[in-house]
């Protein structure tokens, strides 16, 4: 395992700038756009629950950054960073979370199942560890049909006690596949500590098959980044699959729902992570500081952020419901009505 | 009597069972401190302790295959599965493993085993949270299934579920927890294979199950006051089925209808009126109608998945038609 | 016409589909230079290569996931599961994943793949290698089931299978491997939902899946010398089932017996007989009689392994009881 | 990883006499066994096929001979030498092989299930990797219940692809459950090579979940004995899991029917292991080198051993099927007749 220490503070690289502002953009609005859905949950205007990515954004930001529309994700359920992160609009999210004909999957998904085929989100998955053959399959896809596309697979910490991964990395590391397993240990799973529910070493699970693993600092956008992109560059050259461990952690409850959590996580830890480690914090003072942009530009950029997710919430709001025949739409490619006669 | 709800009726059962039988333990994701997501096992871990009420990885098919071979060396699993739609995950050591040792063995060996678990839709959770996956436990032999439709009919069923010898396939409704109904202090166990008239009629049999049963009981008033007397029979457990009471009753009122929250297509509404039809036919006057989930995944957006489910009004329809002699369908 | 055997028949059509399509592939436990424990395979590994006919690690979990990712981006797997008693390993992909995928993403995205698995039992293997578990994917929305029942049928339905857009489940029954049928040199597709009526008659409607429509089959023909005239019908996919060309049967025949080798509770013969009763209730003169496998775990010895299953004998002599009017159950 | 190299003529120990001349005695049980059931087959005599172990015995007798009746094992698909190992007589076995009443499973489960519940066998499975949770669980009993008995899980190379297997690794590791994974690497999976299905190193994947991992040769008998009764011994003294990759080989094909084998492994390979490696011949050469058994006494003994299969053939043969009645019964603990009206 090759643990990634990113040098606490890199110096820019000008020709990078447009990148480093458009990490910490979807940074923000990742932040933002949970900033709302959870408004949406507090006052009873989304349906469900929904599971929020806040804290977690450098690393599906690093990550797909260093990726194409071509090159795909699988997502988990707590999937608005990893869709954000891959170009989606929040109109489009809006509308599926709160279950309208124009969300991304008509509604039909929800938060837990949002998927947009356009920018290769092959979507979230609300069977923890349910994407990892789906990721390893489009991998195999590429080999077979000589595409060089690049698939990242996220899941948890606690995924990682389902024994689909160890099937799946099995075959990739047989057949070289172009995938990239990007595990985010935020150091629980539901409510249980990360130490309780996984023996040895993570890392070491991904090597015993022979896959080069690397752990690295999930709130620090610079460090996932830099080793993203070698990593996307290696396996598009056949020299996958690869595994990442991400230092990262939840701001919110499991859920919007998990509120009280005092019993197994303090507040004091929660604290320290907002204020030490947030990777937006972070990500702002270096720019500040490595002037690639000044206090006022990012404070436009926040709030032409805000105002996008406001106007994109009002529009979901005011945006009709599928109409009730699509029920049975879409069950079958082929059929357009599945439950009506002769289907 | 005093009345509690389901959630606190599945945890009664669990702790009384529990302090019974010290071979009696609990397997799961998030059961201990957190007490379940749903929080029905709040307090168990404070009295019995992490070495009875054991928090897993969320490991599906592993925690459930040690359950399969704790069982089989003398001790009483009760595995919970968070959702019912993880089902899927533990079919193989569930049905290939579990529900085949005792036959397999000759008899020798017995799987003592609990499978906890839900079912039910409308809580927009979509497609992959909210299966009603009763018929494909059903469809196995040595398996038996039982489907509390209160906190009544939860508690006795589950002390009669730990106490069986054989695997047994529970499943609570995941939107009754916090329903209450009355529940008697002193124990009382429900057998299996027992059904429960929960209202009397004379016109039509609503045979209901789990969640069913309220619409069922709904749609019953609902036609009382257009003069149809509806029978609601509750069956508690579809394996084994209590064929003789749902028989007597549909050859007393001559119609019925099955309403079962799974899809309807190759599910229990089918197996059960089939065996009306087999050995009631020449008493119907009208064919045994069934009301499963319409055959569609459970979409998210909740002006679709209210359209998914029966309701009390369109049970109460198809039983004014039926009576009306409206269901002779054409070619 | 020529005649080849059920095992050629699979193997030529994926030969054909293998050459028409390159995104189509076989992924799948020795399916490569072993061709399969059973030789269906035989011979595609040298015409494709081993890029498209993959030998898996025994993963079965595994590779299926992986083709619901590769069917998800463009490819066209043919899972290959050995026996389809291991469904129950895949089920969470199959169920979970690959039947939603389509309703969950709104019709955006696809999960174009055949899963070829086999059902059947009296081959003296036991409880976890005789089961056939057609009920189970039949009960999932999203899942298209085909049950071939000769060498014409399973290439026909398989080809078709492999175009089909949806996920496709196709059982072929073990033990006919090697029984020849006169199958074209010529291309053809079998469509999905499209009943075959396999012999005519008057009496009686005999619907019968797979394996058993040789057993129909032969029940007909000692029907016919006992001056029953029974009609055969094959429903070939269960989903979509043709109900229309049953219904037709049955309302000319006014009695039917539905025969399905997967266990008789819960099962594809419930479904059947379900809808026959909804639909064509006034038309029948006797209740629809049901023959599945026996509820019990497949059991080793052949003594008693050959109790489990319908045969001609018994096919026939239910129908000759149905057609005395000899059915009507007491109470 | 710890491999286990054999020393390659350890002195007797004279007080162990009696257990050297019991694991030779067991593993020609096996062997002699085998060659009736593979009769059997080859004359039609037998429903069905069967997995042959001949080759393996000093796995199973190794093992076994550390074992109590207390503790139990799960076995696989190519049980008998497990069966044997762990104390079963001739008779039940042939009866359950040809489907009669006396047998083991009352013939209901025949070669693929049996088990034998009076010396803690909890069975063969049909399911590759399908006993893993059942031993697990088993072990998980012994701790909860404050027992010391040990158990034993036997599968293959091919069984470890299964990520059942890691599930339960994981879980036994973290609490400490007496339980021993026997990883019979015989180097195939049916018709594939192990090379071709397992990627990285079968050890250092149990050492990953923080399991201590060994390696041993699998045809040695005495090293594999040794092995087991010191990880036994710790086991019960709640110092496991632990995890043995066996190096051995079987001389049939994977089922009986498996005659032409030549397009996955070579006839030399198959003498060089029969010849130069075989369990039975290195026992019996060293017996008879150490004093412990002249070659006269071992020959009575394999004459012996096999007058007693031969007997129990005829014995099998002659007995009777079960009653039709049988058949469903044992479907629930509870219910004699599960099909009959009322059920
Ligand atoms: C198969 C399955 N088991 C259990 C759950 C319930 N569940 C949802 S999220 C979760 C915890 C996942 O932990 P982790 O993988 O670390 O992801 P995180 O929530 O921390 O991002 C669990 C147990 C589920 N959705 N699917
Ligand atoms: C779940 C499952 N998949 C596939 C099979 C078919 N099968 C039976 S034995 C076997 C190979 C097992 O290999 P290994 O574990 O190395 O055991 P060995 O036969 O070499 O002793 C396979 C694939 C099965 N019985 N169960
Ligand atoms: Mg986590
Ligand atoms: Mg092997």
């Amino acid at each position: 395992m090759t643990s990634m220490k990113a040098t606490p503070e890199p110096q820019a690289d000008r020709s990078n700038a447009e990148r480093y502002l458009r990490m910490y953009r979807q940074m923000v609005r990742i932040r933002t756009f949970e900033e709302q859905a959870n408004q949406l949950y507090l006052t009873a205007r989304m349906p469900g629950l929904t599971h929020m990515y806040s804290g977690e954004e450098a690393v599906a930001v690093g990550i797909c950054e260093a990726l194409t529309d071509t090159d795909r994700i699988t997502s988990t359920h707590r999937g608005h960073g990893h869709c954000v992160a891959k170009g989606a609009e929040f109109r489009s999210m809006f509308c599926e979370l709160l279950g309208k004909a124009e969300g991304y999957c008509r509604g039909k998904g929800g938060s837990m199942h949002i998927a947009d085929q356009s920018h290769g989100n092959l979507g979230a998955n609300a069977i923890v560890g349910g994407s990892m053959g789906i990721a390893t399959g489009s991998a195999l896809r590429a080999k077979l049909f000589g595409q060089d596309d690049v698939t990242v697979c996220f899941f948890g910490d606690g995924a990682t006690a389902q024994g689909l991964l160890y099937e799946v990395m099995n075959m990739a590391a047989l057949w070289k596949l172009p995938v990239i397993y990007a595990c985010e240990n935020n150091g629980y799973s539901e409510y249980t500590k990360t130490a309780e529910i996984a023996a040895g070493s993570l890392t070491a699970r991904a090597e015993a098959f022979g896959i080069e693993a690397f752990r690295v600092d999930g709130q620090d956008v610079l460090a996932v980044n830099e080793l993203a992109e070698r990593l996307v560059a290696r396996a598009r050259r056949g020299e996958g699959p690869f595994f990442i461990e991400l230092e990262t952690y939840r701001y919110h409850g499991h859920h919007v729902g998990d509120i009280n959590r005092d019993y197994y996580r303090s507040k004091e830890e929660e604290t320290l992570w907002k204020t030490e480690r947030d990777p937006i914090i972070r990500m702002r003072a270096w720019l500040v500081e490595q002037g690639i942009a000044a206090e006022a530009e990012i404070e436009a950029m926040n709030a032409q952020i805000r105002k996008d997710a406001e106007d994109a919430v009002a529009y979901a709001e005011a945006a009709p419901y599928p109409d009730p025949s699509e029920v049975d739409m879409h069950v079958f490619t082929d059929v357009l009505h599945a439950t009506r006669i002769g289907a | 009597m005093r009345e509690i709800t389901l959630s606190q009726a599945v945890n009664e059962a669990l702790a009384e069972e529990m302090r019974r039988d010290p071979s009696v333990f609990i397997l799961g994701e998030d059961v201990a401190e957190a007490g379940t997501p749903f929080k029905v096992l709040s307090g168990l871990v404070q009295e019995f302790g992490k070495d009875r009420v054991i928090d897993t990885p969320i490991s599906e098919p592993g925690f459930m295959g040690l359950a399969v071979g704790a069982a089989m060396t003398g001790a009483r699993p009760v595995v919970d599965i968070m959702f019912g739609d993880f089902l899927f995950l533990i079919m193989d050591q569930l049905c290939n493993q579990a529900a085949k040792t005792h036959y397999m063995s000759g008899g020798k060996l017995n799987v003592p085993l609990v499978v906890r678990t839900n079912l039910g839709a409308t809580r927009r959770s979509a497609a992959q949270h909210s299966q009603s996956l009763q018929a494909l436990v059903a469809h196995i032999p040595g398996l038996k299934v039982a489907l509390p439709s209160s906190a009544y009919e939860a508690k006795g069923l589950l002390k009669t579920a730990i106490r069986d010898n054989n695997p047994v396939v529970i499943f609570e409704d995941k939107l009754m927890y916090q329903d209450k109904a009355p529940v008697p202090e002193e124990e009382y166990l429900i057998p299996f294979g027992q059904a429960n008239i929960k209202r009397e009629g004379r016109d039509i049999t609503l045979i209901a199950t789990s969640s069913m049963v309220q619409v069922a009981m709904k749609a019953a008033e609902a036609l009382a006051s257009s003069g149809i007397s509806a029978e609601v029979i509750d069956p508690r457990t579809i394996v084994p089925l209590d064929e003789a009471t749902l028989l007597a009753s549909v050859k007393k009122t001559s119609r019925a209808i099955v309403i079962d929250e799974g899809h309807q297509s190759y599910g229990v509404t089918a197996e059960i009126a089939s065996r009306l039809n087999e050995k009631a036919f020449y008493y119907l006057d009208a064919p045994v109608l069934r009301m499963g989930a319409m055959d569609v995944p459970v979409p998210f957006s909740p002006v679709l998945e209210d359209l998914t489910v029966p309701t009390p009004d369109r049970v109460a329809e198809a039983a004014r038609r039926l009576c009306a002699g409206e269901m002779i369908h054409a070619a």
